[in-house]
């Protein structure tokens, strides 16, 4: 099966592995990430603000893409997803956002919504499933205690996400199990990690990273595993070093055995 | 219609926020990872913007601490959504002429080697216009 | 021009007929000219063959006479559908009018149908007989000889603002179903809406005051199913059989209006029998509209067993005030 | 310069449980209101059936004005809510047709709003009054 | 044709000084179908009832017409003259020329005349007015009570006290409901099962009451006065009848491993099991999910030490049909999940619980035997935070409940106290919204907590916890310091909302019952009908109406019985007389009317109709059942054909009082 993919600027430059894995990954599992033309920044966050327009177009055309091809739209960023489905939702319940939208987009076509934005991690628990996972996994991954970072770009807003419980988030602690790993649950796994605050104010993103880092360390955790490269920026800045940091996708690819193949083909 | 009358409008406006919906639990604070950073905290943006009182407010360095991780909104018992109010007194401070927070000349020096794009992006959205 | 033909419809009916499973087809008949068919009830294959018509003019919605005929069947009835009756036979099974085991409905798809005041109207009188083809109609005259006019000027209103290719019924289905339509059928309510409470007035006072209190509109309403009618029951304090000044058609039309508020499907049907073409269907769209802005859409009909709203409430439902000033701000 | 008031006719149905024992506060209060208005008692306002209405229209009425418990306050728990529902699409339309819509009215009194009920009838009746005759909902055979 | 005399009051000179009586009497002597008219000081006084009695008997009355004060004043005085002499009651109607007359104008022209109109209108009524009588239906002498939670006990027990039968319908092997599992109440302090055991006792013993426990009600019929209902006794697998409640059983059953209920899981009990050691009846249950021998018909070990030989393994669900004259809802309440809350980290820590779970813990009886420890390693916790309004007070899409809770406040102030009472080297701290204690000694005693037992109230909420070693991180606001605090707590207790037994809708729709948005009874009238449901004989006892707590509950189960007992001791219901009827020769069966009426009161039957062409034809006609209707009329307009009529105030009547008043 072929789905439409937003990679996303991170994945193109700082995040290339998370991108790299993840279309090993869909491949080995039967689905093509097809990486759609033109795509341009999502802006790293949404906007909430009702009369900001501008900014939210290229995930609206993104999502046009994925409609016209009929096929949903997939994205691994944590931020690209949390833009791309939050800026669907608005234009499905929000007549006269959509009504300013399709007034910017013109000549291009009109949008309503039609098309389903789905992160990642959907797509391997909703679309291809853990147990598809379970039964592919060539090299499990026994005896590691691992953390699952949500952060809050894929829980939040829940009622808009509809990812997962936002509290009490399962998902990639199933994915952790489907690929034989043991799962950490920890209270902060779903607090932020400073984001790009750290831009301007390194402190705070220090705060929020160490204490996520220290919960998830007093929890016995091996290794901790996000979606998102400024999550893991911060995690890795703010952490101890015991613990690495690393992406889903090369958990994921590591357990599928692509990755060592991916070293090779290099 | 007074100058904080129409700073009010335009803020329940943008955000689309009803401060009225607001028990004062106080839960929005208790739950905001940037508390400690802030002068005006999530409770008081609602209850500040309920009663007019903007423009201390858009002075305030608080509103470059939100790290918008929507912890206030999800857990709010009333679905009042701070973040919001916070986001709407930010654009009203930023779309000003000379409003903006972040200047693109100032970030270079703000990068290390493996800062991600997506932290500038975000940044600039969130800081400038 | 109609994607199911005649001899598809009668083959099938002639097949239920040999199989036992219907034992009477409830069909459109050949009237004296091609436009003024009748509703028929065939009990066998012959007549299907002879008198079974279908065509342009083949408006009338069947759904009210499952009434008496599914009583008198031993088997099953037959009965044609198009999309806007499907919505008429729902709201009568809602209402527990007739029994649906006794009934095999067929779902036919529509194009819309022709109005033979219309084509009078853009052609001539004296009309003796109408071809169809494609886009355009052929109007044979008495004393004009041949005109054409097109077929989209030539549909009936209720056609030109179809809520509804959708059938929301049927045992079977013959063609391709179609969608609901996003109709403009509110629009000419809300352009009287528009206007000044005299020249409202004036407006209906015009159209109500052609009525000759003939009864057909309520006599082939599908709402209407009354085992007596209030009109005709000298108890209930409004019985009147004939129109003594111009208020007993208002009082007529709105009780009548009233009567079927939130069962009225929107089929049509009362404005396409009106002798004196009044648009009656402005009234029940009226309420329909109001309905739809007040408490939410609803579709009479859609679901069998829906609760329809004036049986119906919200605590917070506006107020009446509130409602006749909404009406006339619509503008 | 002579003027002879013009008092217009006007129908009150008054809800047994709330209005009517409004009325009756009214009158306890000794509150004066237009004589021109005459109470018609019912059990509850959902009693009243639109065929009252224009049967009073008909019949001469320059107003017809409902009264029942406020909402949620309904001694059968749900008439009134009927009632809202029913009078607001039935006032709509006889607006849609062109009647004043200041010739009716609904409105909600409880059995403890005595100086409410005499403040709305004369309210009302000055409304109706100032349309003068009803002419449009009139059966002119029925004039005396 | 109608013989109606009128008879015009003075009522001294409240009408006479301002209407013309003389004029007036005059006047409607004329109206058709009066034979009589006459005046008089005070028509209500014996003397002017008599001059009434005296003219009915004189002029052959068929009706008559009192022009006086208000029909809420004196309509029931004069409907007893009428019976008095003979004639029916429903053949009455008033004038009302005082209090919307005489009393509010000034002028004796103006007054005259409407007091004229208001006569005609009356005598328009009159002559359309039929003799009515009022239905009756006899009353079953018996109650059911459906829950045996306090209310349940409350109401069953009071009904019991009257002399009337009554059957308590339980769901759970036991009664005893919630308070059974509440350590101490507020505000006294004193042992729950100290108050509660001896009523679950009484109930037992009365031998009024039938408790039938491990059942359920799965079917209601009938109308007030007489109910049908069906109850479904789940097999229990052990004879009721014969089992000592000994206990040995559940000593000696193989199976340890269930959840145990009544502690809420904190410890296990077997799969035979006496929920605990005070269950009322005190026989064993088998539970058919965990028993090895129900499951794989290998095991037996009750039925061997059963000295008794109750086990019945091929026990089966008895279905059984009873009739009521009334029936008292008392389906209680639950703690909702707190699943969905898990900033709390309930669902991440067992030393995270409710406060019901808290009440198990303090209990002697409970999982610890009263060892206040925490459940996640035993050890004694110091400090301790609770949380209010966990999933009360929510709108909009969070999730949670709309309304407060009400009693959390108050168990919570409870459960602070006794912590401190206790175990004075523990710190307690309260995060708040509001204090709300309204009630008798309850304020009082909320202060007592903060100002003698030094529990720490902070106003604000918790935002996070979590879980770090063996500590709960509480991350809060203080607002009134306008701090965020970080507490590192032992224990956290949540105030959970409290939702409707899940039991409660399909009930209320077996009941005909009307439900509120949260599945709470809907009283028949919230200020003035309170412990009533809109459908007549069905009435609501404790928390299945509203959150209370156990004083409001038990004068609430005490006020549902009186109703019951007041509905009991009539022999026959004597039903309002003014009620719809259906003329079932145009009645539709549309089913439009049943849509409207709040009180369940239409149904509809198929009847055979004779047509005119001599043929019969069975048609769905509409039936309202006297007894239950109340006669308000929603039905009569809902009716498309108009073959729903009120009697009382007809179609007709109304018309020819609007066509009265317009003349």
């Amino acid at each position: 099966m072929k789905v439409r993919y937003f990679p996303g600027c991170t994945l193109k430059t700082k995040a290339k592995d998370l991108d790299r894995y993840a279309r090993l990954c869909a491949e080995e599992l039967g689905v093509t990430l097809e990486e759609i033309e033109n795509w341009q920044c999502c802006g790293g966050v949404f906007t909430t603000a009702t009369d900001e327009i501008a900014t939210k177009l290229s995930s609206v055309r993104a999502l046009m893409d994925a409609r016209d091809h009929d096929a949903p739209l997939v994205t691994v960023c944590s931020a690209c997803h949390n833009v791309i489905k939050q800026t669907n939702h608005a234009m499905q319940n929000d007549a006269d956002f959509a009504k300013h939208v399709n007034l910017y987009l013109g000549k291009d076509g009109q949008y309503y919504g039609e098309a389903k934005a789905i992160h990642y991690l959907e797509l391997l628990r909703d679309v291809i499933g853990f147990d598809t996972i379970r039964g592919k996994v060539k090299n499990p991954l026994a005896g590691k205690k691992i953390a699952a970072y949500y952060g809050c770009l894929l829980l939040r807003p829940s009622q808009t996400m509809q990812m997962d419980d936002p509290e009490n988030p399962t998902v990639m602690e199933d994915l952790i199990r489907a690929l034989g790993g043991e799962p950490v649950v920890y209270a902060q796994r779903n607090e932020c990690c400073g984001g790009y605050a750290v831009l301007e104010d390194a402190a705070i993103a220090k705060k929020n990273s160490g204490k996520v880092m220290t919960d998830a360390a007093s929890h016995g955790a091996d290794m901790i595993v996000t979606a998102c490269p400024l999550c893991r920026y911060n995690l890795e800045k703010n952490g101890t070093g015991e613990i690495p940091v690393v992406y889903l996708t090369e958990l994921l690819a590591e357990a599928l055995g692509v990755k060592e193949d991916a070293h090779d083909a290099q | 219609m007074t100058h904080s009358d129409r700073l009010k409008e335009q803020i329940l406006r943008t955000s689309g926020v009803n401060p009225l919906k607001c028990m004062r639990c106080g839960k929005c604070s208790a739950t905001c990872p940037s508390y400690d950073e802030m002068e005006y905290h999530p409770h008081q943006f609602v209850y500040m913007v309920e009663t007019g009182d903007i423009e201390p407010l858009m002075k305030s360095e608080s509103l470059y601490k939100c790290l918008t991780c929507f912890a206030c909104v999800d857990r709010c018992p009333r679905s009042v959504e701070p973040a919001k109010l916070v986001e709407a007194v930010r654009l009203a401070v930023i779309r000003e002429k000379g409003g903006n927070r972040l200047h693109t000349d100032d970030i270079p020096a703000k990068l290390d080697d493996d800062m991600p794009q997506q932290a500038l992006v975000s940044a600039l959205r969130k800081y400038s216009k | 021009m109609q994607t199911v033909t005649r001899d598809m419809l009668v083959s099938r009916a002639k097949a239920l007929l040999a199989d036992g499973t219907v034992d009477r087809v409830l069909g459109w008949k050949a009237g004296e000219f091609t436009y003024d068919v009748t509703p028929g009830v065939f009990t066998d294959a012959d007549a299907m063959e002879k008198e079974f018509v279908y065509g342009d003019f083949c408006g009338a919605n069947f759904s009210k006479y499952l009434l008496t005929e599914a009583r008198k069947t031993e088997k099953k009835v037959l009965v044609f559908l198009k999309p806007c009756d499907t919505y008429s036979f729902n709201q009568l099974l809602t209402e527990h009018r007739f029994d649906r085991e006794k009934v095999y409905a067929i779902g036919i798809p529509c194009d819309g149908m022709l109005d033979i005041h219309k084509i009078r109207t853009l052609s001539a009188e004296g009309v003796t007989g109408i071809d169809t083809d494609g886009e355009s109609v052929t109007v044979h005259t008495l004393y004009d000889g041949d005109k054409t006019v097109a077929r989209a000027d030539a549909l009936a209103e209720r056609c030109v603002n179809c809520k509804s290719k959708k059938h929301v019924a049927y045992d079977e289905l013959l063609g391709e179903d179609g969608e609901i339509i996003d109709s403009a059928r509110f629009d000419e309510v809300a352009a009287i809406e528009k206007m000044t409470p005299d020249e409202r007035f004036a407006f209906w006072q015009d159209a109500l005051s052609r009525c000759i209190r003939c009864n057909a509109c309520r006599d082939v309403c599908p709402a209407c199913t009354c085992e007596k009618c209030v009109f005709d029951n000298p108890n209930s304090g409004v019985e009147n059989k004939s129109p003594a000044n111009s208020f007993e058609e208002q009082m007529f039309h709105i009780i009548r209006a009233f009567h079927v508020a939130g069962r009225c499907t929107d089929c049509g049907e009362c404005s396409r029998v009106c002798p004196q073409h009044i648009p009656l269907h402005l009234l029940n769209r009226k309420f329909i509209k109001d309905i739809d802005e007040f408490y939410g859409e609803y579709q009479a009909g859609e679901k069998v067993g829906s609760r329809a709203p004036l049986v119906d409430f919200m605590t917070g439902d506006l107020e009446p005030s509130e409602a006749v000033k909404r009406g006339e701000t619509n503008a | 310069m002579q003027v002879t008031e013009y008092k217009p006719k006007i129908v009150a149905f008054c809800c047994n449980w709330c209005s009517y024992a409004g009325a009756d506060l009214a009158g306890n209060n000794r509150l004066n209101y237009p004589d021109n208005i005459k109470i018609i008692r019912v059990p509850c306002s959902c009693r009243v059936n639109p065929m009252f209405i224009l049967r009073a229209f008909q019949r001469g009425a320059d107003g017809v004005i409902l009264c029942g418990c406020h909402p949620g306050d309904c001694h059968y728990t749900s008439g009134n809510y009927y009632t809202r529902r029913r009078m607001a699409l039935l006032f709509s339309m006889l607006s849609y047709l062109g009647i004043e819509k200041e010739r009716t009215r609904v409105e909600w009194v409880s059995a403890a709003e005595g100086a409410k009920f005499a403040a709305t009838m004369n309210e009302f009746s000055a409304q109706v009054a100032a349309l003068g005759e009803n002419k449009r909902l009139e059966d002119l055979r029925c004039k005396p | 044709m109608q013989r109606i005399g009128v008879f015009v009051c003075w009522c001294g000179t409240n009408i006479a000084g301002t209407v013309d009586v003389k004029r007036v009497a005059d006047a409607l002597r004329n109206e058709p179908g009066v034979v009589f008219s006459a005046e008089y000081q005070y028509m209500c006084s014996q003397a002017g009832q008599d001059m009434i009695k005296n003219a009915i008997r004189e002029h052959n009355l068929t009706g008559f017409v009192v022009c006086s004060c208000s029909p809420r004043m004196h309509e029931a005085t004069f409907r007893k003259t009428a019976e008095a002499a003979g004639l029916n009651p429903y053949m009455v109607e008033i004038a009302n020329i005082r209090e919307q007359c005489s009393w509010v104008h000034k002028d004796m022209e103006i007054g005259t005349e409407k007091a004229i109109v208001l006569g005609r209108t009356a005598i328009a009524k009159v002559n359309l007015n039929a003799p009515l009588t009022p239905g009756e239906s006899p009353v079953t002498k018996r109650a059911l009570v459906i829950g045996g939670g306090i209310a349940g006990i409350q109401t069953a027990l009071d009904i019991a006290d009257a002399g009337f039968p009554v059957d308590i319908v339980e769901t759970k092997p036991t009664i005893g409901g919630k308070m059974a599992q509440i350590d101490k109440t507020f505000p006294t302090l004193d042992c729950a099962a100290c108050i509660l055991t001896p009523k679950m006792v009484d109930a037992a013993q009365n031998d009024k009451i039938r408790i039938l426990s491990y059942s359920e009600v799965t079917d209601v019929r009938g109308f007030v006065g007489n109910f049908s209902v069906t109850i479904k006794r789940k097999a229990r697998y052990v004879n009721e009848e014969i089992c000592t409640g000994c206990g040995l059983c559940t000593e000696k059953c193989p199976q340890k491993k269930v959840p145990n209920e009544f502690n809420l899981g904190m410890d296990t009990r077997r799969a035979i099991y006496i929920p605990f050691a005070q269950a009322i009846p005190k026989v064993a249950t088998i539970d058919a999910d965990y028993c090895t021998m129900l499951k794989t018909g290998k095991c037996g070990v009750c039925a061997k030490v059963c000295t008794a030989g109750a086990i019945d393994y091929t026990q089966k669900d008895l279905i059984m049909e009873e009739k009521y004259g009334a029936i008292v809802a008392a389906t209680g309440f639950n703690p909702i999940s707190m699943e969905p809350f898990d900033e709390f980290a309930y669902s991440q820590s067992k030393d995270v619980i409710t406060s019901l779970e808290l009440e198990r813990l303090m209990n002697a009886a409970g999982p610890t035997s009263g060892q206040f420890v925490r459940p996640s390693d035993g050890k004694h916790p110091h400090k301790i935070v609770f949380v209010q309004c966990v999933g009360s007070r929510c709108a909009g899409a969070s999730k949670g409940k709309e309304y407060c809770s009400k009693i959390c406040c108050m168990y919570t102030a409870k459960h602070a106290m006794l912590i401190r009472d206790k175990y004075p080297d523990t710190e307690v701290y309260v995060f708040y919204i509001d204090v709300r204690t309204p009630g008798k000694n309850f304020d009082e005693f909320y202060r007592r907590a903060v100002e003698e037992y030094g529990v720490h109230y902070i106003k604000g909420m918790v935002g996070k916890v979590t879980p770090t070693g063996d500590t709960l991180r509480v991350q809060a606001s203080d607002l009134l310091a306008n701090k965020q605090i970080l507490i590192d707590a032992d224990l956290v207790v949540l105030a959970a909302a409290i939702e409707p037994d899940k039991s409660a809708r399909p009930l209320a729709t077996m009941l005909t019952a009307s439900m509120d948005t949260n599945d709470f009874f809907t009283e028949a009238h919230p200020k003035l009908r309170p412990v009533e449901s809109p459908t007549a004989g069905v009435f609501l006892s404790g928390a299945c109406q509203g959150p209370k707590d156990i004083p409001e509950t038990v004068s609430q189960a005490s006020a549902a019985a009186a109703k019951v007992i007041g509905l009991l001791v009539k022999d026959k219901l004597v039903c309002n007389a003014c009620v719809a009827s259906s003329d079932e020769a145009m009645c539709n069966g549309c089913s439009t009317c049943e849509r409207v009426c709040p009180y369940g009161a239409i149904t509809y039957a198929d009847k055979e109709f004779r047509m005119p062409d001599r043929t019969t034809r069975i048609r769905r006609v509409a039936q309202v059942n006297q007894a239950v209707c109340q006669g308000c009329g929603a039905c009569t307009v809902a009716c498309p054909s108009g073959a729903m009529d009120l009697r009382g105030f007809s179609n007709k009547q109304i018309m020819a009082e609007v066509d009265a008043v317009c003349k």
